[in-house]
């Protein structure tokens, strides 16, 4: 086995599994930047670039900016209910024997499947990725449309101004 | 043999698990979405790694990419209702959700 | 034509910050325009399926693959309900308070836009993409009004919906990296059903459309988003936005990607079952009139999708009877939960009583609407029931089927409670000067409970035209 | 063709008349009563413009062996003849009784939508068409109930609704099993055995008929009815509307339909004669003279259904014979109370008595038809009664007819002291300006008086123009040699034997109590009966505390039987209620809950599908 091939999948799972588990919102953010630049480079790894350098810079730049805004506006007010959070902390490994076994489980009942292994083929594709969207998945890119339109009206209706029925 | 399609298959079942156990223990409505975000990244590697698999990776990629832009328009409105929340309930403890029950 | 039930609300939609700076009344207008359009449109294509002489008569775009659409009977059948009750939803909003009226049309109209994108979608790729406008519009419809538990249903909602969308991508993805392709022909074609990613593949897309229509273990987000949704809103989404996102998405992929099989019937009879028992027994127990139809919302959608398992002519005949049926008296139902809240402030059924004589035309309609609910002849709900229980038995799941029997007893016996706590009997203290709401939140009951009437007695026509719609699902 | 047209138009004209009363509501004084005579009387004159004809109407309708599809013929002609006249009769009744009531207009239009519904039933001849009907009806009965005194009538209303309902559901099932079956829904082309799932289809639809015939276990709404629906609606549906839509359904299943074995006729009998005795035992004790004709009403259908179940010609005549002259003398009976009802203001037999002077007309029209109950002869109900008991005694179960003649005694000792009770022995004071009733409310009583006798002198009437052509459908032998003459055969000794110790019970009666109305005390206080009647009567107050004290098996069994529906629906309701609470307690409201169950939803799926399929 690879060592490069280990260690883009440890910079995908060891900051996701601190992303899950941090004590602080601001740290399991950054894991979670890390984790998007896992990714990121598994694609590149596997030949995808454009959805890796889309990746790159929607997960690692603008998910983060956000995260990192809601943590920022939300952690100034609730001094005690932080304290309360640390107080059951640790309540939250409660379950990981459950998950551990059913990780256990599914790995066993499927170990055939990966004993066999998945065979590689060749690219035999014509056209780069935008000509795929824009040829075959025209239909994916007004979904897109539509969606950033359901976002824009959505954030303008949500923070609109005024009483909430005015 | 584990090769690197296997390897990349068992990376996304575990991100799934930790996402789907974070989702679960988190009292937290933040670290909810960030379950979920680790869930979607195991997700976007399963689309591309399914994608080299069958040797349609432009095509996977073309789909990986409608995928991130949805995810952020979700986020971005999850995070909307988490602020309200917030200004509502001035508390992000999803454990005093419990407005509506029985 | 096929391309202009995406693109007329996607414009309509467009058109509302611009309607807000010089027309605020005008973006209702634009909307029942929008709304009246997709209807004609809808009867138009189902005209046109019925006269086509082919029976196979999928109608592409003009734009060929790029936008790869198409209209067969059990979408049209579709749209037409969608735009049904969405024109009920715009009149009723129009008569209730709503902040920033152009921004709640505009997010309808892209929520239409979702689901006639739905309705007409040709790959699996594309559904997911609908799935997600309609389920993120519909949290902002949800949350439209900015208080707790608003905040609180679309929360749950988001996060359980979230989930499911996330099992239907990987789903999808186990689909595509078997067969290469994620057109429902493609899939079709390169489906082996041994391999093992294949199984897993069905087993989470049922799963997360399961969660999307709220079957009974997974239905938990349901009842809290129905009753924290404006009211106007819970009529959209108990009518159409769950069928459409959940039921239909599900009838719609069985049918043309996986086909029927012996171990996926059982399932779906097993989930179906318990969500049909289980949630009509948890709709007894309710004090809250919408939470009681949300339950029995869940226990509808248990009988649609025990007939759509059966995988007979009957049974499909029999499920999409009902989805209609069902559209239109839960969306009636809900319009008079809407109006009863808008006139007592109160949601509470013990906090009503003897509303009847205060508000006659919602009175008379809720009854409609129960007895359409409860199966009582010849109202329309009791020949799509007696359709489905014949179709199961006829399938050999007798036990399903008296069980489906048994249901509708107890259908009958919560319906009656919640109609005789709200509607009949004395007029409680308190609500001696309720007055019927005005005509614009009346006006989309009286339409409904008129359709729901005259689709039980005109039950043959109807009957006859799904047989023609649904032929090219039928063998 | 024309003929075709009729008989829609049969079932047209009343509903569409019974809506638009429902729609108009007008001023003009007598007008929705005149409409309303007029177009009765009219449905009577279509029936009897095509009496000779078999007529077939099939309507493509919906497809998959639903079709509309109707059939006039012997059976249904008699069955819906009757109906219409009754419809006529107690319409004709109601004008004076519901004069004062607001809500007439809604109860004649009801009177109509149900004449429809029935006709529909009866002239169906497809079985889902048939139930459509059927269902119908449930909810003009529901409604009619409701119409009487506020909220007891309602409580009323909806354990009828709920009764009749289950019972109706029970027909749905049967039919959908008959129906797969016989690989047709077509009710002239569906014979079956009763061997396996048949008999379950059999059961089903027998439950389903004979509750709304009113046989007991299903009877229970009825007596409560009773005291809370309009009179009207008493005369009407369960006197003489239901039992005929019932017993001609019960013919149907039981002689063409399905062949029934010989343990299926021995269930059918057990019902009949259960029916007759614990009804009329019921009857017996009863202080009100609405309840105490409900009982009865209940009681006599017993006598039909043992005699369709011995399976025998004579049993058969005899039974559809019993169900014609039940509908008249009960119709009649129950116009009478009506007019007391009206007269007096009350049915309460403690505040009764001494009518004879006051109401002379009404005397005698009950005298009449009481006679006939009791199976005096020459009047109907004797002939027909003694046609069932030679029936039962040929069929060579002792046993039904020991219980048959035992009814027979105790339903003339009720009459008799009936008959005491209102309109012989002293006239109370606030009865003494008490007038006559309105000629309106005498004639349809006076004329089905007039038809008991008519019908038990000239029996040989009805038996060649009615029943046998009726009953040609059922392939029976010897339809055609059934004739009864009055004579003095063993059977006349046996009336005779019945009605001396009715007549001689009443005196010890009268003697031990000193009063009319006391006549039945004495069985009432009887030792180990008095335990079964208190038991009985006292289900209003609490059945399980009773029901805990109740001495002997006996008494358990006859009080369970009589209340077995209530018992199910106030036992179960507590259960339900826990475990509503607790379904409505595991709803805490937590999403990370419902999250988990629904993963628990996955991981079921996931397993389904991995190791349970193909």
């Amino acid at each position: 086995m690879e060592l490069h091939l280990l260690i883009l999948i440890g910079l995908l799972l060891i900051p996701a599994v601190l992303a899950a588990f941090a004590m602080d919102l601001l740290r399991a953010a950054i894991a979670l930047l890390v984790a998007s630049l896992g990714l990121a480079l598994t694609m590149f790894n596997l030949g995808a670039p454009l959805a890796g350098s889309f990746e790159l810079s929607v997960g690692v730049g603008l998910i983060t900016v956000l995260f990192v805004n809601a943590i920022s506006l939300t952690r100034l007010v609730s001094e005690e209910e932080r304290l309360e959070r640390t107080k059951d902390h640790y309540r939250r490994f409660a379950l990981l024997p459950v998950l551990v076994v059913l990780i256990g489980a599914l790995m066993y009942r499927t170990q055939d499947f990966w004993a066999a292994g998945l065979e590689f083929v060749k690219y035999d594709e014509a056209g780069t990725v935008g000509e795929i969207l824009w040829k075959s998945r025209g239909l994916d890119l007004i979904g897109q449309i539509v969606i950033i339109m359901v976002g824009v009206y959505g954030v303008a209706i949500l923070f609109r101004r005024g009483s909430p029925n005015g | 043999m584990v090769n690197i399609f296997v390897a990349d298959w068992i990376a996304v079942i575990i991100l799934f698990c930790i996402g789907l156990y974070t989702m679960i223990v988190a009292k937290n409505m933040l670290r909810i979405l960030i379950g979920f975000e680790i869930m979607t990244k195991g997700v976007t590697l399963a689309i591309i790694t399914a994608g080299s698999v069958n040797g349609k990776i432009v095509f996977s990629q073309a789909l990986a990419i409608t995928v991130i832009v949805i995810e952020v328009v979700f986020i971005a409105i999850a995070l909307a209702i988490v602020m309200i929340t917030q200004k509502n309930k001035r508390s992000l403890d999803v454990r005093k959700l419990t407005n509506l029950k029985g | 034509m096929v391309l202009a039930f995406i693109f007329v609300p996607l414009v309509g939609a467009a058109m509302m910050p611009i309607m807000r700076k010089f027309w605020v009344k005008g973006s209702t207008l634009v909307t029942i325009a929008v709304t009246l359009f997709m209807l004609t449109g809808s009867f138009a294509n189902i005209l046109r399926e019925i006269n086509s002489e082919t029976g196979i008569s999928f109608q592409k775009t003009l734009l060929g693959e790029k936008f790869a659409l198409s209209i067969d009977g059990l979408s049209a059948v579709v749209l037409m309900t969608i735009a049904l009750v969405t024109l009920a939803t715009i009149i009723f909003s129009a008569g209730v308070p709503i902040g920033r009226r152009s921004g709640f049309n505009a997010l309808v109209l892209l929520a239409v836009t979702g689901m006639n994108g739905l309705a007409m979608a040709t790959d699996i790729f594309s559904m997911y993409v609908f799935v997600e406008i309609v389920s993120i519009s519909s949290f902002i419809l949800i949350v439209y009004n900015m208080d707790e538990i608003g905040t609180e249903g679309s929360f749950k909602y988001m996060i359980l919906s979230a989930v499911a969308t996330v099992f239907l991508l990987i789903g999808i993805a186990a689909l595509f990296a078997v067969t290469g392709d994620v057109s429902f022909q493609g899939v079709a074609a390169g489906l082996s059903s041994s391999a093992p990613l294949v199984r897993f593949g069905l087993g989470f897309i049922v799963f997360a459309l399961a969660l999307k229509s709220g079957l009974m273990p997974f239905h938990g987000w349901l009842p809290d988003a129905y009753t924290a949704a404006p009211v106007s809103v819970s009529v959209l989404l108990a009518g159409v936005i769950t069928k459409v996102a959940g039921v239909y998405t599900l009838m719609r992929i069985i049918v043309a990607v996986f086909g029927f099989s012996e171990s996926f019937s059982n399932l779906i009879m097993i989930l179906g079952a318990l969500s049909m028992t289980l949630a009509a027994f948890m709709a007894l127990g309710q004090g809250d009139f919408k939470r009681m139809l949300a339950f029995s919302s869940i226990s509808q959608i248990g009988y649609i999708l025990m007939s759509f398992a059966t995988g007979t002519t009957l049974g499909l005949i029999g499920a999409v009877f009902h989805f209609f049926n069902h559209a239109v008296f839960k969306s009636l139902l809900f319009l008079n939960a809407g109006a009863t809240e808008t006139a007592t402030g109160a949601r509470r059924l013990e906090d009503l009583g003897g509303l009847a004589a205060k508000m006659p035309v919602t009175g008379i309609t809720s009854i409609i609407g129960m007895l359409s609910a409860a199966g009582i002849p010849p109202l329309a709900g009791f020949w799509s029931k007696i359709l489905i229980i014949i179709a199961l038995w006829g399938s050999g799941h007798r036990f399903y089927a008296g069980l489906a029997v048994f249901t509708s007893l107890v259908t009958l016996a919560y319906l009656l409670h919640a109609q005789r706590r709200a509607f009949f009997g004395k007029v409680r203290e308190g609500l001696e000067n309720v007055a019927e709401v005005s005509p614009l939140l009346y006006g989309p009951a009286v339409l409904m409970a008129v359709l729901a009437v005259a689709a039980g007695i005109f039950y043959p026509v109807i009957i006859r035209t799904l047989n023609l719609l649904l032929r090219i699902h039928l063998n | 063709m024309m003929s075709q047209i009729i008989l829609m138009l049969l079932i047209i004209i009343p509903a569409a008349l019974g809506l638009s009363l429902l729609a108009i509501r007008t001023r003009a004084k007598y007008f929705q009563e005149t409409l309303g005579l007029i177009i009765a009387g009219y449905l009577i004159y279509l029936v009897i413009s095509i009496w000779n004809q078999n007529v077939l109407v099939n309507i493509p309708w919906a497809g998959f062996g639903i079709n509309l599809q109707f059939r006039f013929y012997a059976f249904s002609r008699l069955i819906a003849a009757a109906i219409t006249v009754f419809t006529l009769l107690v319409l004709i009744f109601s004008f004076k009784y519901l004069e004062e009531n607001p809500r007439k207009h809604l109860f004649y239009a009801l009177i109509f939508i149900t004449e429809a519904m029935a006709l529909g039933a009866v002239l169906a001849n497809n079985l889902v068409v048939m139930l459509f009907f059927w269902e119908s009806i449930l909810i003009t009965l529901f409604l009619m109930i409701s119409l009487g005194k506020e909220q007891k009538a309602y409580r009323t209303g909806l354990k009828a609704l709920i009764i009749v309902g289950f019972s109706d559901l029970c027909l749905m099932l049967g039919i959908g099993i008959a129906g797969a079956q016989a690989q047709t829904l077509n009710m002239s082309f569906i014979h079956l055995n009763t061997a396996g799932i048949n008999g379950a289809a059999f059961v089903l639809m027998l439950v389903g008929a004979l509750a709304k015939a009113g046989a007991m276990p299903f009877h229970t709404w009825i007596p409560d009815a009773a005291g809370d629906a309009p009179l009207p609606f008493m005369a009407l549906m369960p006197a003489a509307v239901e039992k005929l839509l019932g017993i001609y359904l019960t013919a149907r299943i039981a002689l063409d339909f399905f062949s029934p074995t010989a343990g299926m006729k021995l269930l059918i009998m057990t019902v009949g004669a259960a029916t007759i005795l614990l009804a009329v035992m019921m009857a017996l004790i009863q202080k009100d003279f609405k309840r105490l004709l409900s009982y009865h009403a209940v009681s006599q259908v017993g006598y039909m259904i043992l005699g369709i179940g011995t399976g025998t010609a004579i049993g058969v005549v005899g039974g559809l014979f019993h169900l014609l002259n039940n509908a008249i003398y009960k119709t009649g009976l129950f116009l009478t109370a009506g007019a007391v009802e009206k007269q007096t203001g009350t049915t309460d037999l403690k505040r009764l008595g001494g009518l004879r002077k006051r109401m002379p007309a009404t005397f005698g029209f009950f005298i009449i038809a009481a006679c006939s109950i009791a199976g005096v002869p020459p009047f109907n109900g004797f002939v027909s009664k003694e046609l069932i008991l030679e029936a039962t005694l040929k069929s060579g179960q002792a046993v039904f007819f020991a219980a048959a003649a035992l009814g027979a005694v105790f339903t003339a000792a009720s009459f008799l002291k009936l008959g005491h009770a209102v309109f012989l022995g002293k006239t109370p004071l606030e009865l003494k300006q008490v007038d006559e009733a309105h000629w309106s409310m005498l004639l349809p009583a006076g004329v089905l008086a007039g038809s008991c006798i008519l019908f038990g002198v000239w029996h040989r009437f009805p038996f060649d123009y009615l029943l046998k052509p009726a009953l040609a459908f059922s392939r029976l032998p010897g339809i055609g040699g059934v004739h009864f003459s009055f004579g003095f055969s063993e059977l006349l000794w046996v009336t005779v034997i019945i009605l001396s110790t009715a007549f001689f019970n009443h005196l010890l009666g009268v003697k031990l109590s000193g009063s009319g109305l006391g006549a039945s005390e004495h069985i009432h206080q009887a030792k180990g009966l008095k335990q079964l009647y208190d038991l009985a009567e006292a289900r209003f107050f609490d059945p399980y505390e009773q029901g805990k004290k109740a001495v002997g098996y006996l008494a358990q069994g006859l009080f369970t039987v009589d209340r077995a529906v209530d018992w199910f629906f106030e036992k179960l309701l507590p259960w339900l209620a826990w475990l509503l609470a607790a379904t409505r307690r595991i709803h805490t409201g937590l999403f990370s809950n419902y999250l988990a169950w629904s993963l628990g939803g996955l991981i079921f799926i996931l397993t389904y599908l991995a190791w349970f399929s193909r």
